[in-house]
């Protein structure tokens, strides 16, 4: 069984309406050191695989294909075995 | 199954003797002499931890109205064209060419005050659910809402997400919300108002029940899995909020608008296909509610075996699927045989559904767990038998302090001008369209008046006709006036659907009250009753269903008594629909009434 | 002339747009489940408007991957008119028939509202009973539909005159250029926040919505033989 | 200048329809293997602060306060020291 964790952010040049909106927020509340703000997806995912490669190569296609949309975000990942989960 | 079977407690949970000597069942809200009741009821055994909590959430004031039964007696409920009165889903009026509107209104107020987002989105989901178990197509929504003053951040926060919640909920699963009404006003500061009303539209033919009948028959299970939502929410609603309210929620409940737009339309296939024999939402107090009202209105009993409830979690006990408060879920009766008919309409919309029980002679309601008998009980002293109180009246001393007042000479002091600016600065009185803006009042392309003027109106295709929906109540007037303010709700709604054009058919109310154990707010709530019935019986409009909620109380303070009225008219043609705004220069303007 | 009327799990203006089609044309409609991926009897697909698969991780994409869209991808490299509304124009940019996404509203809010749009461009099969530069009143109703595209993308949108309708007056979205509705590059594949179905007939506010169907309707009689 | 990088996830016993839906659908794509999925959120914050013990108070308070519903969420964070950023 393997734990992957995968971030979704925005590009550097696509504006973050919603980062935006909570640094504005936060300044307003007195949080005035707050500069920037950006807000991604964490997304974590169980799978079973028979091996470390191919959850990998699951991983990063999915990942590309269906979690993260190229035209406006990247991606990293994470992957780790995890030993069983009690059958989930 | 064997047919002498001694209840089991499962070892993990208290004995039921421990639940009698530490009296463990207050924690779950039943008093000494309710506990009583429950053992006399079982013929002298000491309840298990799962029927005491069975017990608890149906004689809760939620489920068994034990402190506004008496009193809603009075309401009128009959006329030559209702077809279901209170005590189903939702009420049904006839419309003629063998329609109906279905119409119901219900509150989210306490799960709101803790979560306001999912909180009201939950409301929205479960009144929905009331409305298309009866066999109707919903149509629209409408809403009612009170919150403090909006200079508190938190009644701000509030007041956000609870639009929020409400605009996801009906957004997604594509009803239109056209119509409610906004108040602030401190009584409502720490116990906000969230009532949503739901209309639909079905033919006579595919009209339902919630019954459970014919022994052997399937009882099947459709929709979201179980896990530990809101468990004891129903006895949550019937309490006062306090510091320890949000510990008390296990888990607060979810909605899923995607689901529940899939159970949706899983739902009206079956009723269109006549698959259904008995069909209800597992709304407040989840499989408990549904399944235990299901049999005593069948008259038969019902076994229910919880292996087979479809769940989220791993490790739930009898007590925590049964009192689960999970959302998007319906519990189904069937002709036995006709079990793959239900199946394959769930698998093509991708919804969970399994049979979990059947109906059976007598009138034993029993639960299996792991093959051991885990609940025995007779099922009509959870609904038929419920308690019931009729509490002591008290007029309060600001009542009859306010008879001595004469508000005319102080208004006489007022300067006109003054007076103006300040109401029409009111945020009571300014647009509403931050709110409405953000609510979908347009999908299914039905809304001929949409939200802005006095009732909203939403044509019935095929047809030439109308239907115009309000909702409204002023707690203000109900405080100063239980009697007159009451009066006033009903014929404030009334006067707006009239103004849209159409005749008025019927009402659903909700009211929301204070602590009904102090004599002076179950005066209040009395009083309001009646006036709203003698309202109800002037204009012909009777009483279809509603629901009640009381304990909306912080730190001892009661909310205005706050009764809302949402009242549904009939507009035989399309022609007939008027809009509030003026319409041309030198058109007449007239003042109807004293 | 046949449509069809796609309908995936959490659609909910497929009814709306089924209802036009046969209100304003008076013509052949079937609604398609996404499971189905033979359209090849139609000559013109709707993607309606709702939320599809509740909308869930990004709009349009789950839906992007029915077997359906297969059909569609189909039908738009044969040249036949396809029109995504709503969530419809949000599973085209995801599935890539369209340019760009779309993003949260600028102020974060869902917002439903009759808004004025100009027509850019009323020589497409779906604006042709436009007049150029045209004020119109259609509704919206979305939460996400601020499109974005980036600056290259932008350039060649003008370029080829691929910016159908953009939001007169105020931006209800925050939309790159006031974009309300772009076309693709060949004009048979066109994507639109506003619903057009939802302006119809006299009480809904509006009947300029209709026109959109009356020009598929007239664009493929002059194109693609008799009605 | 710091950056924070708070995760915000759903508490373990509330449902996450979001999930549930991204399950189904990379099930139906022919990832079988996948056994769950949790969707949360990455939040990175740029901020002053005079020193890494005050912006660490400062993170802590609005991730419980703003950033966070603690009635259906948990938050961690990570914060490190960021080299200027170009006066953001
Ligand atoms: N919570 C709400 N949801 C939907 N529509 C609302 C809501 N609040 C107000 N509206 C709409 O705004 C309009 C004006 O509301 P309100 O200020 O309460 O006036 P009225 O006293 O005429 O009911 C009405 O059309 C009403 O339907």
């Amino acid at each position: 069984m393997f734990k992957a964790t995968i971030y979704v952010t925005l590009k550097e040049s696509v504006l973050d309406p919603q980062g935006v909106a909570v640094r504005g927020s936060l300044q307003t509340l007195g949080y005035e050191g707050v500069k920037d703000v950006r807000i991604g997806k964490k997304i974590e995912v169980i799978l079973e695989g028979s091996s470390r490669e191919e959850a990998e190569a699951q991983v990063k296609e999915f990942s590309e294909k269906v979690l993260s949309n190229p035209v406006t975000e990247t991606f990293t990942y994470e992957l780790e075995e995890v030993v069983s989960c009690a059958s989930q | 199954m064997q047919l002498e079977q001694t209840v089991k407690s499962l070892p993990h949970e208290p004995s039921p003797e421990k639940i009698r000597d530490q009296k463990l069942y207050k924690e779950m809200g039943l008093t000494d002499a309710e506990y009583e009741q429950i053992i006399r009821h079982l013929d002298g055994r000491l309840p298990n931890w799962t029927e005491v909590g069975i017990y608890s959430v149906m004689w809760s004031e939620h489920c068994s109205y034990k402190n506004s039964k008496t009193l809603l007696r009075r309401f009128p409920t009959q006329g030559p064209r209702v077809l279901q009165g209170p005590g189903e889903g939702a009420g049904v009026i006839d419309i003629g060419d063998n329609q109906a509107v279905v119409f119901k209104i219900e509150s989210h107020n306490h799960p709101s005050a803790v979560e306001p987002f999912q909180g009201a989105a939950t409301g929205v989901g479960g009144i929905i659910r009331d409305v298309f178990s009866m066999g109707a197509r919903p149509v629209a929504l409408l809403n009612s809402l009170r919150f403090g003053d909006l200079k508190n951040p938190r009644v701000r926060y509030l007041f956000e997400h609870v639009v929020a919640g409400i605009a996801h909920y009906g957004n997604c699963i594509g009803i239109p919300t056209v119509g409610g009404e906004v108040v602030f006003d401190s009584s409502y500061e720490g116990n906000p108002l969230v009532n949503a009303m739901c209309v639909g539209i079905l033919s006579h033919d595919d009209l339902q029940k919630g019954i459970a009948k014919g022994v052997g028959n399937p009882v099947i299970y459709v929709g979201a899995s179980t896990g530990r939502d809101g468990i004891h929410g129903a006895t949550f609603a019937s309490e006062e909020l306090n510091e320890q309210s949000e510990e008390k929620r296990p888990a607060v409940q979810v909605g899923d608008p995607f689901m529940e737009k899939l159970l949706l339309e899983a739902c009206m296939e079956m009723v269109k296909k006549g698959l259904l024999l008995g069909i209800q939402d597992m709304g407040a107090a989840g499989l408990t509610c549904s399944s235990a009202e299901m049999t005593a209105k069948g008259g038969q009993g019902m076994d229910l075996n919880l292996d087979l409830v479809p769940q989220r979690e791993t490790g739930m006990t009898p007590y925590e699927i049964m009192l689960s408060e999970s959302q998007e879920r319906m519990l189904l009766v069937v002709e036995k045989g006709r079990e793959n008919e239900i199946k394959e309409i769930c698998d093509k919309w991708g919804l969970p559904s399994a049979v979990i029980g059947h109906v059976t002679e007598g009138n034993r309601y029993r639960i299996f767990f792991k093959g051991e008998l885990v609940a025995d009980i007779p099922v009509q002293t959870l609904v038929d038998d419920a308690p019931c109180y009729v509490r002591e009246e008290k007029v309060p001393a600001y009542y009859k302090e306010n008879q001595e007042v004469r508000p005319e000479e102080q208004v006489a002091q007022i300067d006109p001008e003054e007076a103006l600016n300040r109401v029409i600065s009111s945020v009571n009185i300014g647009s509403k369209r931050w709110v409405y803006e953000q609510y979908d009042h347009m999908v299914r392309t039905s809304t001929a008046v949409r939200p802005g003027s006095d009732a909203a109106v939403v044509v019935i295709r095929g047809t030439d006709k109308a239907l115009a929906m309000s909702t409204d109540g002023n707690g203000r007037y109900v405080y100063l006036d239980p009697e007159q303010g009451g009066r006033i709700a009903v014929a404030e709604s009334a006067r707006n659907v009239v103004c849209a054009g159409a005749e008025p058919l019927g009402i659903t109310d909700c009211l929301n009250f204070g602590n009904p154990e102090k004599p002076e707010i179950y005066w209040q709530l009395s009083k309001a009753i009646d006036g709203m019935a003698d309202a109800c019986r002037a204009l012909d409009t009777p009483v279809v269903g509603g629901n009640v909620s009381l304990y909306n109380e912080t730190k001892g303070r009661a909310i205005y008594p706050t009764p809302i009225v949402g009242m549904v008219g009939l507009i035989q043609n399309r022609e007939h629909i008027t809009t509030q705004g003026f319409k041309n220069e030198g058109d007449v303007i007239l003042l109807l009434g004293e | 002339m046949r449509f069809a009327v796609t309908i995936f799990p959490g659609s909910n203006c497929d009814i709306d747009c089924i209802h036009a089609v046969e209100d304003v044309l008076n013509a052949s409609v079937t609604p398609v489940w996404h499971q189905e991926s033979d359209l090849s009897r139609y000559d013109a697909i709707i993607l309606p408007g709702g939320f599809s698969y509740g909308d869930y991780l990004r709009t349009g994409v789950l839906a992007s991957f029915s077997p359906v869209m297969e059909g569609v991808k189909k039908a738009a490299r044969e040249g036949k008119l396809v029109i995504g509304i709503c969530n419809g124009f949000q599973i085209l940019t995801e599935v890539g028939l369209l340019p760009g996404a779309l993003r949260r509203n600028s102020r974060l809010k869902f917002r439903c509202n009759f808004q004025t749009l100009r027509v850019e461009n009323a020589r497409t099969p779906f604006t042709c009973d436009y007049e150029q530069g045209e004020l119109i009143s259609i509704p919206i109703a979305h939460g996400e539909g601020n499109y974005y595209c980036d600056d290259a993308t932008l350039a060649e949108l003008k370029r080829n005159n691929q910016i159908v309708f953009t939001y007169a007056g105020e931006n209800p979205n925050g939309s790159v250029s006031d974009i309300a509705g772009i076309i693709n590059r060949e004009g048979n594949v066109l994507g639109m926040m506003p619903h057009p179905e939802r302006a119809i007939l006299d009480w809904m506010g509006s009947k300029d919505g209709a026109r959109v169907f009356t020009s598929m309707l007239q664009y493929w009689k002059e194109n693609c033989g008799a009605a």
